[in-house]
C-alpha cells in the first residue's frame, strides 16, 4: 500500500499535467507548479540544513579526524543564517520606510553583502575556475589519436582552438580568397554550422524520446525503482 | 618532515617574502576606500514617531578619489579607509589561493576555504529561498497583510488559484516535513512522488515539442541549393559549397539517429550508418570541446586578474591608481 | 517488490495490464479534451462559453472578473475585438495548434504499449551491448574488491529536472548491486529533496536485496545548494577517501570536468552519463564509460533486464525510425521542389509533413 | 595530488617519452598559470595589446552598422547581468561606441532584469561620458527591462508602445519625440542583442527575426558556451555574430581602428577586450602545444611497441 499511493499520485499528477498542456484553460498549469515545486524545495530546505547538521555534529561529538573543520562548516552556517534570515543591518527600503524588513539583503555596506563578495564570489568563483588547468590536463591526455573516432575528436578540438586565436590567422591568414573557406578561423565556423549542428540535433531528438520513454515508464508504472517507501 | 611538507613550507616562505616585498615598494598592497552619504527618509504622514529617519551609507571608490580628496583637503572625512573591506579583499585573496592550492595536493587551507564554502553557501540558499520564494509566493498568498506592513507594501493582493495552490504547496511542504517526526515518514514519499509524476508529464511534452518535432522540421533541407549573387547569377561555388552543407548535415543527423537504434544490433547498413554517426558525435564533441576552452580560460584570467589587479596591485588596466 | 521477469510466458501480468489501461486513460483524458472542443466550436457555442468564463475568469491576467458582473456595457468594450457580448473572445478547451504534438505522444504511447505488451508476451528482444552498462558489475565489484567505496553524483539539479529522476532510477540499480555485493556507496546530493529521494531510492535497493541492515541513511547527505560549493566538497572528500568508482549520472554543467578530471587523478573507474549537451564533450574525454543522451535515459530499463522494460526501449527506436522517415521524405520533397518548383503534389506533401511536425 | 609519483625510483631507466607520458599532471597546471597570468602582468604593466585580424562574422557586424545612414533607428536589447559582463561587456561598450559615432538613434531595451542596470552603466560610461551632444529622448532612450521573456518579442512584432509603454525615466512612449514613427520592431533596420542566455538571441531569432528577416537585420554577441547554438543561424537569419571574447575583440579592433585620432591613445575602457586576449593566445597555445606532445608520446610509444 505505501508503495502503491505513491504510484498513482504520480501517475494522476502526471497525466493530468500532460493534459493542461493541451487545454488552453489550464495553460499556466505548468507555471503554477513550478511555483509549488519551488516553495516545497525552499521547505524541504530544513531537511537539508538538518542532514547538514546531523552529519557535523556527530563529527563533532565522535572526534572524528577532521572535526576541527565541522566545527568551521557549522559556524558559518549558522551565522550565515542568522545574518540572512534577520537581515541584520539591513535598512529599510527608502520607498516603503515604514516596513522594517523591506531593505534587500543585498544593499551595498550590508553584513550580508560582505559575505556574499568577500566569501562566496571569491570562493565559487576561483573552484570555476579550476576548470582552466583540467581542460589542459585531459586534452594532454585523453586527445591522442588512438582510433578513428579519437582522430576525429583531436582534430576538431584542435581546428577550433587554433582557429579561435590570432595563431589561426598568422597560419593560414596567407590563402587566397578562393581557398578562404579552408581558413582555420573560416573552417571553425564550418564545423560548427554542418557537423556541431547534426550531431546536437540527433542528440536532442534521442533526448526527447528518451525522455518521453522514460517518462512514459514511470507514468505507466513500469518503471518503480525511483519510489521509496519502504514496504515492496 | 615529509617532502612534500618541505615543499610547502618553502612555498609558503618565499610567497611571504615577496609579498612583504610588494608592500615596501610603490604604492603598497590593496586597500579599500569607502564614500559615505546620508541617506534621509520621510516617514508616512500617519507615523507617530520622528518624522524621518537617516542613516549611512558607504560606496566603494577608487584610491584615486581618495588621493585627490586629500590633496584637496587633508582633514576630510567623507573619503575614508574601509577596514572592513580591507580585511574583506585579503581574506578574498587568501580564499583565491586556498582554493588554488589544492592543485598542488589536498591540504589544510584547502580544507579550511571547504568548509567555509559549504557552511556559508548552504546558508546563503536557504536564506535566499526563505526571502525570495517563501515570503512573496507562500507568505504572500496566504498571510498578505503581515507580508504588506514587515517586507513588501508594493505587494498585489492573491488571486484565489493563487492561494489554492499554495495551500497545496504547504500540505506538500509538511508532507515532507513530516520525516523528522519518529512515526509515518512513509507520507514523506507522496509529495515525491507527486513532483516526480508531474515532472514527468511536463518534460514529455516540452521535449516532444522543442527537441523531437521542431529539430527534425529543421532538418527537413533541400541536398541541392541555388545561391544567387546580387545580380542574379547563379554563383556556382557558393551553391556548391551550400549543397554539400545539407546533404553533411542530412547524412549526420540520420546516422547519429541510427547509432542510438537499441533494437537493433549495429551490424551490416545500420552498423556502417552508427559507425558514421560516432564520428560525427566525435566531431561535434571536439568542436564544443575547443570551443568551450576560452570562457574556461577567461575565468582564470579573472581570478588572477583579482589578485594582480585589486589585491597585489601589481598592475592597473582601468586606471584607478592612477600609474 | 515483485519480480516480474520470471514469468515472461502469462500473456495477461497485472504490470502489462496496467500499462495497457494507462495508455488508454491518456488516449480518453485527450479525446475528451478534443471532443469537447471539435463540439463545443460547432453545436451549444453559448452555454461552453459561460462555463469557460466561469472557469477561466479568476485567472486570467486579460479579463476583468467583477466587471462583467457590474458594469457589462464598458467590461464589453474593453475588448477591441467585440462590441456585443457573445463574440467575447473565449477560451477553447483545446489547443488546436497543438494537435500534432497531441498525436505524437499518443503514437509514442501506442509504441511503447505495444511493444511492452509484446515483450510481455514472451516475444525477445536483442538489445545492442552499450559498454558503459556492461561495466556496471565490474565496476561495483572493484570497489568491494579494493575495499573502498562508490561514488554516485546524481547531478547538481533538483527533483523538477527529469535527468535527476533517470539518475535516481539509476541509483536504484547501482545501489542493488552494490548491496549485493556489499560495498559502501556515497551519494553526496546538492538539493534537499533529491537527498531524500536518494535515500527512498537507496533503503528500496537494499531492502530488494534482502541486505535491509547495511542501509545506512547517513551516506545520503546533503552538502548545499551551491553549484561550486558542492563541488569542493566532492572534490575534496573524493581526494581523502578515494573512491574505486565514481558515477555521475544526472544534469551536470561546468562541473562535469573538475569531477572527472579528479577521479582520474585518483585511479578511480568513471561512469558517466547525462543528456546536458555542453557536458558530453568532457565526460567522453576524461571518464572510462559515457551514456551519452538517449542511452542514459536507456540505462535504467537495460540493466533491470525485465521484458517490460526493454520493451519501452524498442517503442524508443519505433519513434526514431518514425523521425528519420519524415526526415528522409521531407528532404527528399524539398530537393524535388527545388529542381521543379512548380510541382504542386511535392509542395502539398512538404507542407503536410511540416504541419506534422509542428511547422 | 598524486603523491605517488614523488618517489619513483628507477624513473631514469625509462625511455624519455615514458618519463614524459607520467609527467606529474601538476607541471601542466604550472604551465597554464604561467600561460595567464604572464601575459595579463605583461600588457597590465605596458599597457600593449596583440593585433586581431577580425573574422567574417566579427566583420559582418562593423559593417552592418557601418553600411546604416545618420540617425538610423536602432535597437539594443541588453540581455545579460553583471555576472557574464566580463565576457559581454566589452561587446556593449563598442556596439554603443560604434552607434554613437555613426550618430544613429539608439533604443536600449533589457528582457533580464539586471540588464536595466548593466544598460544604464554602459549609456553612462559611453553616451553620457564622450558623447555629451547625444541629448536623451531625441537620439537615444532606455526603455528599462519589461518582464515577460518571448511574450516581449512577439508583442514587439505587433506593438512597440504597448510592449514598452515607458522610459526608465517614466516618460510615456507617445511623448518621446524619437519614437513618434516607431510603431512595431520592423520599424528599426537593425536589432542588436548582447546575450548572455535565454532570452537572447536564439529567441530573437525564433521569435522575431524568422517573422521579419526581409525588413529588419540581426547582429548579435554572445557568451562562449552559447556561441555553438547560434552558428546554425548565421549568417541567414544572424547577420553578424560575436563570439564569446575572441570576437569582442576583433570588433572592438575595428572600432577602434575606424574612430583612432592620431597622437591621442584609445582609452582603456574600450580595450578591454583585446587585453584579455593576450592570456587567450598563449593559454591557446599551451594547449595546442599540449595535444601535440600527447601525440609524439603515442606515436614513439608505439614504434617502440612494434619494434
Amino acid at each position: 500500500m505505501k508503495r502503491i499511493i505513491p504510484m498513482w499520485i504520480a501517475i494522476i499528477g502526471g497525466f493530468a499535467m500532460m493534459l493542461s498542456s493541451f487545454v488552453p484553460l489550464a495553460e499556466s498549469a505548468g507555471e503554477m507548479f513550478a511555483d509549488v515545486f519551488n516553495v516545497v524545495a525552499a521547505i524541504a530546505f530544513v531537511l537539508g540544513a538538518g542532514s547538514l547538521a546531523k552529519q557535523h555534529l556527530e563529527k563533532l561529538s565522535r572526534r572524528d579526524a577532521g572535526w576541527g573543520y565541522s566545527i568551521i562548516t557549522l559556524g558559518s552556517f549558522i551565522i550565515t543564517l542568522i545574518i540572512g534570515m534577520l537581515k541584520i543591518g539591513i535598512h529599510p527600503n527608502p520607498i516603503f520606510p515604514q516596513a522594517a524588513y523591506s531593505g534587500s539583503n543585498d544593499s551595498e555596506g550590508s553584513a550580508w553583502s560582505w559575505i556574499y563578495e568577500y566569501m562566496i564570489t571569491p570562493l565559487t568563483s576561483t573552484m570555476f575556475a579550476l576548470l582552466a588547468f583540467f581542460v589542459a590536463s585531459a586534452a594532454f591526455r585523453a586527445f591522442r589519436a588512438k582510433n578513428t573516432e579519437a582522430i576525429l575528436l583531436l582534430v576538431t578540438a584542435f581546428i577550433v582552438l587554433l582557429g579561435r586565436t590570432f595563431a589561426g590567422v598568422v597560419l593560414t591568414g596567407w590563402f587566397p580568397d578562393w581557398a578562404s573557406g579552408l581558413r582555420l578561423e573560416n573552417l571553425s565556423i564550418y564545423v560548427m554550422q554542418v557537423f556541431n549542428t547534426a550531431g546536437n540535433r540527433a542528440i536532442m531528438i534521442g533526448i526527447a524520446l528518451g525522455v518521453a520513454a522514460t517518462g512514459l515508464r514511470i507514468l505507466f508504472g513500469i518503471d518503480r525503482s525511483w519510489l521509496g517507501g519502504g514496504d515492496a | 618532515m615529509t617532502r612534500q611538507g618541505k615543499t610547502w613550507l618553502i612555498i609558503g616562505a618565499v610567497f611571504v617574502a615577496l609579498l612583504v616585498a610588494r608592500g615596501m615598494i610603490g604604492q603598497g598592497l590593496g586597500r579599500v576606500y569607502v564614500k559615505r552619504s546620508e541617506v534621509i527618509v520621510k516617514l508616512p504622514a500617519s507615523s507617530t514617531s520622528a518624522a524621518t529617519i537617516s542613516w549611512q551609507e558607504w560606496k566603494q571608490v577608487p584610491p584615486l578619489e581618495f588621493d585627490a580628496a586629500q590633496k584637496a583637503n587633508p582633514a576630510q572625512t567623507e573619503i575614508s579607509f574601509s577596514w572592513p573591506r580591507t580585511i574583506g579583499l585579503w581574506l578574498a585573496a587568501f580564499f583565491t589561493l586556498a582554493i588554488f592550492s589544492f592543485l598542488y595536493a589536498d591540504n589544510p587551507f584547502y580544507k579550511i576555504a571547504e568548509s567555509l564554502v559549504v557552511g556559508v553557501s548552504a546558508a546563503y540558499w536557504g536564506v535566499i529561498g526563505f526571502w525570495d520564494t517563501l515570503v512573496p509566493k507562500m507568505f504572500g498568498a496566504l498571510t498578505p497583510g503581515l507580508v504588506k506592513s514587515l517586507v513588501q507594501p508594493s505587494l498585489l493582493d492573491p488571486e484565489n488559484m493563487q492561494q489554492i495552490s499554495m495551500v497545496f504547496a504547504l500540505i506538500l511542504g509538511v508532507m515532507m516535513l513530516w520525516r523528522l517526526l519518529p512515526r509515518g515518514g512513509w507520507i514523506s514519499a507522496w509529495p515525491l512522488a507527486f513532483i516526480v509524476g508531474v515532472t514527468a508529464g511536463l518534460k514529455i511534452v516540452s521535449h516532444v515539442e522543442s527537441d523531437l518535432m521542431a529539430q527534425a522540421a529543421a532538418t527537413m533541407k533541400p541536398l541541392v541549393v541555388s545561391v544567387t549573387d546580387a545580380s542574379g547569377a547563379i554563383n556556382i561555388w557558393a551553391s556548391w559549397w551550400a549543397s554539400v552543407a545539407n546533404v553533411l548535415l542530412v547524412v549526420g543527423v540520420i546516422c547519429c539517429l541510427a547509432y542510438f537504434f537499441f533494437s537493433v544490433q549495429h551490424k551490416g547498413v545500420v552498423g556502417g550508418a552508427a559507425r558514421v554517426g560516432i564520428w560525427y558525435l566525435m566531431i561535434t564533441f571536439g568542436a564544443s570541446f575547443g570551443f568551450t576552452v576560452m570562457g574556461r580560460i577567461a575565468l582564470l584570467a579573472a581570478r588572477v586578474e583579482f589578485l594582480f589587479d585589486d589585491w597585489l596591485w601589481l598592475i592597473d588596466p582601468n586606471h584607478f591608481r592612477g600609474l | 517488490m515483485r519480480i516480474t521477469h520470471k514469468v515472461p510466458r502469462r500473456i495477461f501480468t497485472n504490470q502489462s495490464w496496467k500499462c495497457v489501461a494507462n495508455f488508454l486513460f491518456m488516449v480518453m483524458c485527450c479525446a475528451s479534451a478534443f471532443a469537447f472542443e471539435t463540439r463545443g466550436a460547432g453545436h451549444d457555442n453559448g452555454t461552453q462559453n459561460v462555463v469557460a468564463q466561469n472557469v477561466v475568469a479568476p485567472n486570467t491576467a486579460t479579463q476583468n472578473t467583477n466587471a462583467p458582473l457590474v458594469e457589462p456595457v464598458n467590461a464589453a468594450s474593453n475588448f477591441n475585438t467585440a462590441a456585443t457580448p457573445t463574440a467575447k473572445p473565449t477560451r477553447p478547451w483545446f489547443n488546436m495548434e497543438k494537435l500534432w504534438l497531441l498525436l505524437w505522444i499518443v503514437f509514442i504511447g501506442a509504441a511503447v504499449t505495444v511493444s511492452v505488451w509484446l515483450a510481455k508476451r514472451g516475444r525477445p528482444i536483442r538489445i545492442r551491448r552499450i559498454a558503459a552498462l556492461e561495466a556496471v558489475d565490474n565496476a561495483v565489484g572493484r570497489a568491494t574488491e579494493m575495499g573502498r567505496s562508490i561514488l554516485f553524483v546524481p547531478g547538481i539539479q533538483d527533483m523538477d529536472n527529469i535527468q535527476t529522476v533517470a539518475g535516481l532510477t539509476m541509483l536504484g540499480r547501482v545501489a542493488k548491486t552494490a548491496a549485493e555485493y556489499d560495498a559502501t556507496i556515497e551519494v553526496p546530493t546538492c538539493r534537499s529533496l533529491v537527498m531524500e529521494a536518494a535515500r527512498d531510492t537507496v533503503r528500496t535497493s537494499y531492502l530488494s536485496a534482502g541486505r535491509a541492515d547495511g542501509f545506512s541513511a547517513d551516506r545520503i547527505s546533503y552538502i548545499t545548494d551551491d553549484q561550486f560549493g558542492y563541488v569542493a566538497h566532492v572534490v575534496g572528500s573524493m581526494v581523502r577517501e578515494k573512491p574505486a568508482t565514481c558515477f555521475y549520472m544526472g544534469c551536470f554543467f561546468a562541473e562535469s570536468l573538475i569531477f572527472a578530471e579528479t577521479g582520474n587523478a585518483i585511479g578511480a573507474i568513471q561512469i558517466a552519463g547525462t543528456a546536458e549537451s555542453s557536458q558530453l564533450p568532457f565526460f567522453v574525454a576524461a571518464c572510462d564509460y559515457t551514456l551519452i543522451g538517449e542511452e542514459f535515459f536507456a540505462a535504467s530499463a537495460y540493466l533491470s533486464g525485465e521484458p517490460a522494460q526493454l520493451g519501452t526501449l524498442r517503442g524508443q527506436d519505433i519513434g526514431k525510425f518514425a523521425v528519420g522517415v519524415l526526415i528522409v521524405l521531407g528532404v527528399l520533397a524539398s530537393t524535388i521542389l527545388v529542381m521543379a518548383p512548380n510541382s504542386a503534389a511535392v509542395g502539398a506533401l512538404l507542407g503536410g509533413l511540416q504541419k506534422v511536425l509542428g511547422g | 595530488m598524486s603523491s605517488a609519483n614523488f618517489n619513483n625510483t628507477n624513473a631514469s631507466a625509462r625511455p624519455w617519452f615514458e618519463r614524459l607520458d607520467r609527467i606529474d599532471r601538476r607541471w601542466i597546471f604550472l604551465l597554464m598559470f604561467l600561460a595567464v597570468s604572464g601575459p595579463i602582468l605583461w600588457i597590465g604593466v605596458t599597457g600593449k595589446t596583440l593585433p586581431e585580424a577580425p573574422t567574417m562574422a566579427a566583420r559582418a557586424v562593423f559593417e552592418e552598422i557601418d553600411h546604416l545612414p545618420a540617425h538610423s533607428l536602432v535597437l539594443i536589447s541588453f540581455d545579460y547581468d553583471p555576472a557574464s559582463a566580463g565576457e559581454l561587456q566589452p561587446m556593449a561598450t563598442s556596439l554603443v561606441r560604434q552607434c554613437a559615432a555613426k550618430n544613429l538613434r539608439m533604443v536600449f531595451i533589457a528582457l533580464w532584469p539586471l540588464g536595466n542596470q548593466v544598460a544604464q552603466q554602459t549609456i553612462q560610461d559611453v553616451i553620457r561620458d564622450d558623447y555629451p551632444a547625444l541629448k536623451e529622448g531625441d537620439d537615444f532612450v532606455n526603455m528599462g527591462y519589461q518582464a515577460g521573456n518571448e511574450a516581449v518579442m512577439k508583442l514587439l512584432l505587433t506593438d512597440f508602445a504597448k510592449a514598452f509603454p515607458k522610459d526608465s525615466r517614466g516618460e510615456a512612449t507617445s511623448n518621446i519625440p524619437m519614437l513618434k514613427d516607431v510603431k512595431m520592431a520592423s520599424n528599426f533596420p537593425l536589432l542588436i542583442s548582447v546575450s548572455a542566455g535565454y532570452p537572447g538571441s536564439k529567441e530573437w531569432v525564433q521569435y522575431v527575426i524568422s517573422a521579419k528577416n526581409d525588413e529588419m537585420n540581426f547582429v548579435t554577441g554572445c557568451t562562449g558556451v552559447s556561441a555553438p547554438q547560434l552558428y546554425p543561424y548565421f549568417p541567414q537569419q544572424i547577420a553578424g555574430l560575436l563570439g564569446a571574447i575572441k570576437g569582442a575583440a576583433e570588433y572592438e579592433s575595428m572600432v577602434n581602428a575606424s574612430l583612432a585620432v592620431d597622437g591621442v591613445a584609445t582609452a582603456p575602457k574600450y580595450l578591454q577586450a583585446q587585453r584579455r586576449m593576450g592570456p587567450q593566445l598563449v593559454a591557446h597555445l599551451l594547449m595546442v602545444g599540449l595535444i601535440i606532445v600527447g601525440n609524439v608520446i603515442f606515436f614513439a610509444r608505439k614504434r617502440r611497441g612494434a619494434a
